[in-house]
């Protein structure tokens, strides 16, 4: 049984990802899925803080300190990108533009609820973001994270434990056991990792499976 | 490679369905996509609500559209101006409806609508008869008024530049309710002056993303 | 007695305006006031169609056909002008950053209100444009009008007959017979054009003034 | 003639008021007023209500600021990060109000207040717990919550070019809460890299018109 690897994750997702699509990564995980579309693919990367057209990151000596993601890394614009400003960025998201965001989670239901902002109902300090904007607004949303916390507890749930970030978003989940689509009825197991089996798989989630 | 530049009228008009909501870009002559509005008389789409600022002159463009009878409803701002004749007539005769809204409620209607805003609430137009059933609320000591996004199924607009992206430039007061309206359409087909190759416009100054285009059609025009 | 001409009424409207506003003129007599301030003075006129900083029209042979103002007139930019669109254009009015509003009006109320967009409750058609926007968003909201119509009927009234532009909206009125400020209790006379009397002002206004 | 071009911090800075609510510019560290920062610690107003995308970092600029104990409240979408100690250090003591906002929500509220818009229906949140107390109303079948418009006492912003009308652009990405507060302050200060001649910048490419601007100070910078 080999599990994916969080490069393979996000080739994964980013096999996924049609020519043409607008799409914004978030933090961590997602951020990787850039670099497994080639830039002869035109897919078109967005960044909150008003870059859409976002390049890889700049070659050594090459870092122009005004061009960061919402990452806060230092990144590149590609022929064709814009600058704009965050209210512009935001309507982009927000107005249903974005064709596909792709966040790192804490949680997912079956139902499609998203957990990724706070881990519990008393955070001191929560922080955000743009991560309610981004689950409420794109016109799909769909996670990368790993299968199982550190301790082994499923990331997959019944119900999200965790303060919601939005409600009945996620339409697809890509963890390093699956590839899972959210229907009405809850999870659909689209692939597995290779040598994994349905049972091991039901035992590592704590939530109905279709196959 | 994504390539927005349609080569005919006939496909950049492909889809417009009977009943759509046509955003129309313009404000009196300037800005005004009339290939795409001839295009779309051409391609027979009926039934239609037009959201324009104004309500077509003369016997062409919009006015022809309405004259041929296919524009069930007009939102705009100023409809009547010295050659609004088809649209008077058409209008005394209880063959079009006419919806009237403040020219920047009109555009802040359709920026909602581009950015996700279900509706808002403004002052303008409280206490006068355009308010009207309309929900009151005071907000911050001040009597205000709820507006819905306005949507559109098609936005029409004309622009300066375009590249294949879809990114967008324009001339002058050419921008007018053009950029507006480009983020509002479900689907935004350009006319566009020209057809510039992808990079050459600076970042710093393109006023609508491609995000927000669908179909770029090159019309040279006569002014250049 | 003299009544003011219109370019006077114009002139006298631009006499009140200090350098530095931010300024919208109406179609009509306050189109006019533009060409009373001298270049030197600066003050920035804005145009609802998304131009700001406009000048006056252009010379014989220099028109540009995709420089109109709101009146459908070709106009210039002033060096330090700019083009936005319309959002942007109405932000600046709905917004409260433009200082003044000049306004034409068929009526105007001493408790403020304006009726400047139809003539009747039932009027075919009626046509708002950016009056509406414009009165309820101006920092200020001036009315430079004739005193009273062509057959003799006051245009200052204790009420206006006729559909609001806005409610308690002008707060000065620049007539051809007089300037009257809007307060809380009325129109107050600021001046009187050369050999009026009071008898005669008061005769010809609908309202009770204030000298 | 207008010269919206102070020559002094102090000039900057005149008139800040205890209790004003200031919404800060940035993201990161880029596009961060730093020099007007400075110039508002030195300046002494206290009780602020600060609005930003960050809770500030290290013990210099807005961390300064509230570990003087001036900010009573702070706004914003992302308080915690690395180096957010003092940020940590005083809401843990319970000497720091904090309302969190969505970031596009955030954008959007003093967007509304530059816009004139008192309030508009969103769906961002809905169901979540920064959704607790809001108004919830479904708008074309789908819900959302009200969100009201997040006026600004003072503005502080960084542009890349400035002219004495107070005309704005901005460089690459430092373009982002800075051209949306700069229309939502009452007083909008500007700390631009480059003072330009009235008349040489670009009237299609003008990001901040001087309208939403109040002062400007030169500040070179480092970064050229």
């Amino acid at each position: 049984m080999n599990l994916w690897t969080r490069p393979q994750m996000a080739a994964r997702v980013a096999a996924d990802i049609p020519e043409g699509w607008y799409v914004n990564l978030g933090i961590g995980i997602p951020t990787l899925v850039a670099d497994h579309v080639e830039a002869s693919r035109e897919v078109i990367f967005h960044s909150e803080n008003g870059v859409l057209g976002m390049g890889p990151a700049p070659a050594e000596g090459e870092v122009d300190p005004w061009l960061i993601n919402a990452g806060k890394q230092y990144v590149t614009l590609r022929e064709g990108g814009a600058y704009v400003h965050h209210a512009d960025s935001f309507a982009m998201i927000r107005g249903g533009h974005i064709d596909l965001c792709v966040l790192g989670a804490f949680e997912v239901a079956e139902n499609g609820d998203i957990a990724n902002w706070a881990t519990s109902e008393n955070d001191t300090a929560p922080a955000v973001g743009g991560a309610m904007d981004l689950a409420a607004g794109a016109k799909r949303l769909w996670v990368v994270m790993e299968h199982t916390t550190k301790d082994g507890r499923s990331k997959l749930a019944r119900r999200c434990s965790y303060p919601l970030t939005a409600v009945g978003a996620v339409k697809r989940v890509f963890t390093n056991m699956a590839v899972l689509d959210i229907l009405a009825d809850g999870f659909h197991v689209v692939e597995m990792a290779e040598g994994l089996t349905r049972e091991a798989l039901m035992a590592a989630t704590d939530a109905a499976l279709h196959f | 490679m994504i390539d927005k530049i349609v080569r005919s009228m006939a496909e950049a008009m492909a889809g417009i369905a009977d009943g759509s909501t046509v955003l129309l870009g313009g404000f009196g002559s300037v800005g005004q996509p009339d290939a795409l509005l001839d295009g779309l008389i051409e391609q027979g789409a009926k039934d239609l609500v037009v959201v324009a600022n104004n309500a077509g002159t003369g016997r062409t463009g919009l006015a022809l559209l309405m004259e041929l009878g296919r524009v069930r409803r007009i939102i705009c701002s100023y409809p009547r101006s010295s050659g609004s004749v088809v649209f008077e007539e058409l209008y005394r005769a209880g063959r079009l409806e006419l919806e009237i809204v403040p020219q920047g409620t009109l555009a802040e209607r359709m920026r909602a609508a581009g950015a996700g805003v279900g509706g808002f609430y403004t002052p303008t137009g409280v206490g006068t008869k355009l308010a009207e059933g309309k929900e009151v609320r005071e907000i911050d000591g001040r009597m205000m008024i709820l507006e819905t996004a306005l949507h559109g199924d098609v936005a029409l607009v004309e622009a300066w530049n375009a590249d294949r992206w879809g990114n967008l430039t324009y001339n002058k007061s050419g921008r007018n309710f053009n950029a507006v309206m480009a983020t509002a359409g479900r689907m935004t087909i350009v006319q566009a002056y020209h057809i510039v190759p992808l990079g050459s416009l600076d970042p710093e100054a393109i006023v609508t993303p491609g995000i927000f285009v669908n179909r770029v059609i090159h019309v040279p025009g006569v002014t250049a």
